[in-house]
């Protein structure tokens, strides 16, 4: 079993920049995530779109800890990532509205997000097709001998996919640079991961391959930063593969139209009790580090830098449709 | 006679032969209380309970190879692939296993089982949740292959499925499932292997399957309407085995055919009907056959780009024109020239 | 990590009918798979043809605890679990050498063999790809609620793959009537099993799944059955899946063609000193329990058993060409 | 010129490739001091060591998705899987995400990778061990499928999908392995894209590729002599994106086609070229394009079984002489009335 870790960082030891920032990213995300529900449902945005509320811990945590060249690759579920890993916002939005100057000019949309530049590999619309990609990722660095380090997102629902155990078995099999990021949020769509799973634990899984695994609070920033930090450090220095259980809830439905009959209101507050960001917030005005007037401006901050982002994708234009065949293959 | 939605029409296949068959149970994710993500199973698990109706991990090589397992061992199980894009994930378990092993085994098996997945594009799900895959599928002996494009053709086909005793694909399309339909009150069957002639016409055959088979109706009506050309549409809906026959009747009279499939078009249904028909009514032919269907190139999220790939009624209408050799009088539609 | 467990029958507890029952369908295993070896060689038989001559004890120590309607899936090395399930030894010569007479009429060869009737359903080429179907067996026994058991015969490599993994998952969460069996024979093909998994053991695959799980020493007949034994009789207790890793080696090369480089001479002969044939005709005669003599009539009767087979194979008729269309479809 | 084998030809152009591009390495199962299942890595392991010919786990889908990261971070993978049946457990990877993931990301990446396996029956391997996939690759648009039958095109036609910046599916024939052939001394490429008229004829064009392109000229032959019929054979080479303009100049100048295959008949690559060739070259056509492929059985073991399911040359002069209106004068070939 996997050690289960409490959340380590201490009011009177943060540092009121990085928290700052965790707030601000973690903020950016939760708008992100609300205004894109928001067009979807009015039907401006139009596809799929799985948003991540409640999630955004997990995201900004652990890229906290990347550098610029590290890479990661992410699931549906993914824009959190993207952001946290320093997406253009928005380039997001242009692509989640089908415009040629989004990431994707048009062609992948939600579920295929990405940032190469950023080191962002993407989402993945096939639930545990990234986690291999990432291993593959992690032979690279390995073969190219940099010290980068692969990083894969993905649910709880993912660790029951053959493509995931294929992954952990080849990473560990050849000490590859690779963090397993579980995002543990008790439902892979209807279903609870403990049903669903032979496992006790996620990161169980991830023992058994004779990986170094934590499983932590994943509705607390700190505790998945200082997580990640120290995975990633035994990574770099070569120690192979580590694997991150986060503990966490999203707060609207799988997608749209889930009415989600499988899970009670109560759970549902009990988990918005323990919101990521009023989490910080709070501790933040409880150790009089920020008033509460300070991070309403960085809500704001951050709230208007979405408006601005999803009016700047609103006037770019719509995707060529004459250029419909282009990058099916490089030439 | 009753108005039924395709969903409902799935919806009163499965419970029906829920009823009168104990041995059929339905697995697959989010089955369950949830009521399958197409929401064709709502009302099955509360009636049918946990034991019957089964919610599986999200793992597609169990849910096909438990499938199997459970069909050669005294089940008739009804296993759900939430879209036909993931069964690339457990492709071995149903080509390299389930369609094979009656054969392998020289014929000591049967194999009840029914895979109920869904395909098509039009809702902007982009390239890894908008196939086709029908084609693919087709290649290999061992499985049926069945596609309705209507709600009395989605119940009477998954009915005939699931007492089927081999594995059969059931492949609904997404676009369809809130699509009305008359079906009877009575219970019916619609055969395995038999195409079905939607629309009787003189001039021109168009054979085409699920949604393009309604879009092949929209087409005739315009072209009636418009030209007074005669269409006649063949909804196929088995792929395979193919019926054949019904076709080479029709193109026997019509003497031109357009083939009219929603995957790609490379090495697609269309490709096949096409070769079938070169071969067996070469001498009936008066036009060259063409092919309408999705261009080769992964499907496309944006909306604008998408219909730039997917067929729609007015490529036919075209390529229907141009068989009929008047390319000269209509101008070309938008995307036709790289459609056929 | 899982029970390492030793072989427990001690000699003067041996039975001398069980005994003798052990040794003499290992010997028809050893002969079977020595005579088709050379029956490939010669090109009598052609295609594929991967032989367990070294492995008898685990075919036969499992499969004399199951029932006649319970049902076992295996690999691509199955003949020893073909007859120790109860196979007829004439019909599966029949089927190697493409026979209307044998199990699959020609259509399957040796990849494919299956005694259905007998509960074995069948060989696979496909590494893992069995696993997942036997556990949909469990789920089947499950819902017929019988008390039978569903067993499934794997590769250490087939550990590796994600149909396993997926497979085992779900005989967990289900709680299904299934014994997973690992021969692990230290190599897959011509890799090393430690070199490409992640995890120490194998079993520690299945402890993930919160299995009952055992390691033992697959040369041991004894201890097989044992093992098989308890773990059986948990499962159709209730108790759920349970895993047997058992240590095991193959005599000769994966197939005809391969000449081991990947192998030392001394390391074949250490394992060849552990025979499980002559360890347990050894033990025998050292408790008195049978004389040489008796032993060596117990192998000339196998030797004849799979002479006579092979015979009355050869004078069946091949296969009809003009019925190859036959059993694509049931009617 | 010198004479190696095709299993050489490929060794050679790894090899070259590898010394010419230290980005470029081999992984797979057992590829490497064991030098792959078909012996075509012998002694790469030994020259460039563990760290660039890398024996993997037996897990296909981290093989692929493991060498997809590789080629989408600077590594030009070539990923071996044993048999091409074998891609069924790794077939999301190929075609949802290698094939796919520079449209979807909108021209980010390049993927320059190489998967190469091996298909196709005559030894009696079974269902499993024995097919031919080519046709359900060559679906999806993104991925270039190559098929080299002789030596000369094995190395040429490799050591361009290596520098390739996108994923090629490089499938060889298992039969193939130790025919021999001329290949120049100096490097050479064979570019994809372009089929090769292995022989030129007058009469009827046949379009094959991979072992049935050997067949074809061995059957050309027989019918030269035999009965002074000029076929024109035509070896795709690479069968994805197809090069169709070859095809047509041909059936322009002959007026007949067989197309040759060894996969499925059902929606094949016969099926393709039959489809192509009936829309663009209908007025030069002469008689009914005929297929010859293998039969829609699940492939057999026994060796008498084998022999009828998977077509031969013998298949083919029948065809041939059947376009050619010689029907009457031969009798039927064994299997023929089944395969076309
Ligand atoms: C292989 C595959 N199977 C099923 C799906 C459909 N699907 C998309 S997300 C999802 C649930 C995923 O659960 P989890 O991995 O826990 O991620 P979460 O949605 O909870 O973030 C399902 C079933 C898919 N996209 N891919
Ligand atoms: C999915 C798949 N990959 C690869 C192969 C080729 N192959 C057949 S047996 C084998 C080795 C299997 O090793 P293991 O599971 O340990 O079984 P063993 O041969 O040692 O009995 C390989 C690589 C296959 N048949 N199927
Ligand atoms: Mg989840
Ligand atoms: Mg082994």
């Amino acid at each position: 079993m996997a050690t289960v870790m409490k959340g380590r960082g201490e009011i009177a030891r943060l540092d009121r920049e990085v928290a700052e920032g965790f707030l601000r990213t973690m903020m950016l995300i939760r708008h992100f995530e609300e205004r894109s529900l928001e067009l979807f449902t009015k039907g401006e945005l139009i596809g799929m779109c799985h948003v991540s509320v409640g999630q955004e811990a997990v995201a900004v945590g652990v890229c906290s800890e990347l550098r610029g060249d590290d890479y990661v690759a992410s699931t549906h579920r993914g824009h959190g990532h993207s952001i946290a890993k320093g997406a253009d916002i928005g380039k997001m939005f242009a692509e989640l509205l089908g415009r040629e100057a989004g990431y994707c000019k048009g062609r992948g949309g939600s579920m295929h997000m990405a940032d190469v530049g950023a080191g962002f590999l993407g989402c993945n619309g096939i639930v545990g097709a990234g986690i291999p990609i990432a291993v593959g990722a992690g032979l690279s660095i390995k073969l190219r001998k940099t010290d980068q380090i692969s990083v894969v997102f993905f649910g709880d629902g993912a660790t029951n996919i053959g493509a995931f155990h294929e992954a952990l078995n080849m990473a560990s099999a050849f000490n590859l640079p690779v963090l397993f990021v579980c995002e543990d949020n008790m439902y892979a769509l209807s279903t609870k991961t403990g049903d669903m799973s032979g496992a006790k634990c996620n990161a169980d899984k991830g023992t058994a391959y004779c990986m170094r695994s934590r499983v932590i609070d994943g509705m607390d920033v700190y505790a998945v930063r200082d997580a990640t930090r120290e995975l990633i450090s035994a990574i770099r220095a070569g120690e192979g593969p580590a694997f991150l259980d986060c503990k966490t809830y999203r707060y609207y439905g799988h997608s749209k139209s889930d009415t989600r009959p499988y899970r009670t209101k109560e759970e549902e507050a009990e988990w918005r009790s323990r919101d990521c960001i009023t989490t910080l917030a709070d501790k933040l005005t409880a150790a009089k580090l920020a008033t509460a007037e300070e991070i309403e401006a960085v809500e704001a901050d951050a709230a208007r830098q979405i408006e601005e982002s999803i009016e700047w994708a609103r006037q770019s234009p719509f995707t060529n449709p004459e250029e419909v065949s282009k990058y099916v293959f490089a030439e | 006679m009753r108005e039924i939605t395709y969903r409902q029409a799935i919806t009163e296949a499965m419970d029906e032969e829920m009823a009168r068959d104990e041995r059929v149970i339905l697995m697959g994710e989010d089955v369950g209380l949830f009521g399958g993500a197409m929401a064709c199973s709502k009302g099955l698990y509360e009636k049918y309970g946990p034991e019957r109706v089964i919610d599986t991990p999200l793992a597609e090589t169990a849910i096909i190879g438990g499938a199997l397992g459970c069909a050669l061992t005294g089940m008739r199980p009804i296993a759900e692939i939430m879209f036909i894009d993931f069964t690339g994930i457990c492709f071995d378990q149903i080509v390299n296993q389930a369609a094979k092993v009656r054969y392998m085994l020289g014929g000591q098996v049967e194999v009840p089982m029914v895979i109920r997945t869904q395909g098509g594009a039009g809702r902007s799900y982009a390239a890894q949740h908008s196939q086709s895959w029908e084609s693919l599928f087709a290649h290999f002996p061992g499985l049926k292959i069945v596609m309705p494009a209507t709600p009395y053709d989605a119940k009477g086909l998954l009915k005939s499925a699931i007492r089927e005793n081999n594995p059969v694909m059931y492949i609904e399309h997404k676009a369809l499932y809130n699509n009305k339909g008359n079906v009877p009150d009575e219970e019916y069957l619609v055969p395995i292997g038999k195409a079905d002639i939607k629309r009787e016409g003189e001039d021109v055959t168009v054979v085409a399957h699920s949604r393009t088979a309604l879009m092949a109706l929209e087409a005739a009506e315009r072209l009636e309407v418009e030209s007074g050309i005669d269409v006649e549409v063949i909804d196929l809906r088995t792929i395979s085995p193919m019926d054949e026959e019904t076709i080479y009747e029709s193109v026997r009279k019509t003497g031109r055919l357009v083939c009219f499939e929603e995957g790609h078009r490379n090495v697609g249904i269309a490709s096949e009907v096409s070769a079938r028909v070169t071969e067996n009514c070469f001498d009936y032919l008066d036009a060259p056959i063409m092919r309408v269907a999705a261009k080769d190139v992964p499907i496309p999220c944006a909306t604008e780009l998408e219909r730039e790939v997917i067929p729609n009624p007015d490529w036919l209408v075209t390529a229907v024109r141009k068989v009929l050799g008047e390319r000269e009088k209509v101008p070309a539609a938008v995307g036709y020239t790289s459609c056929v």
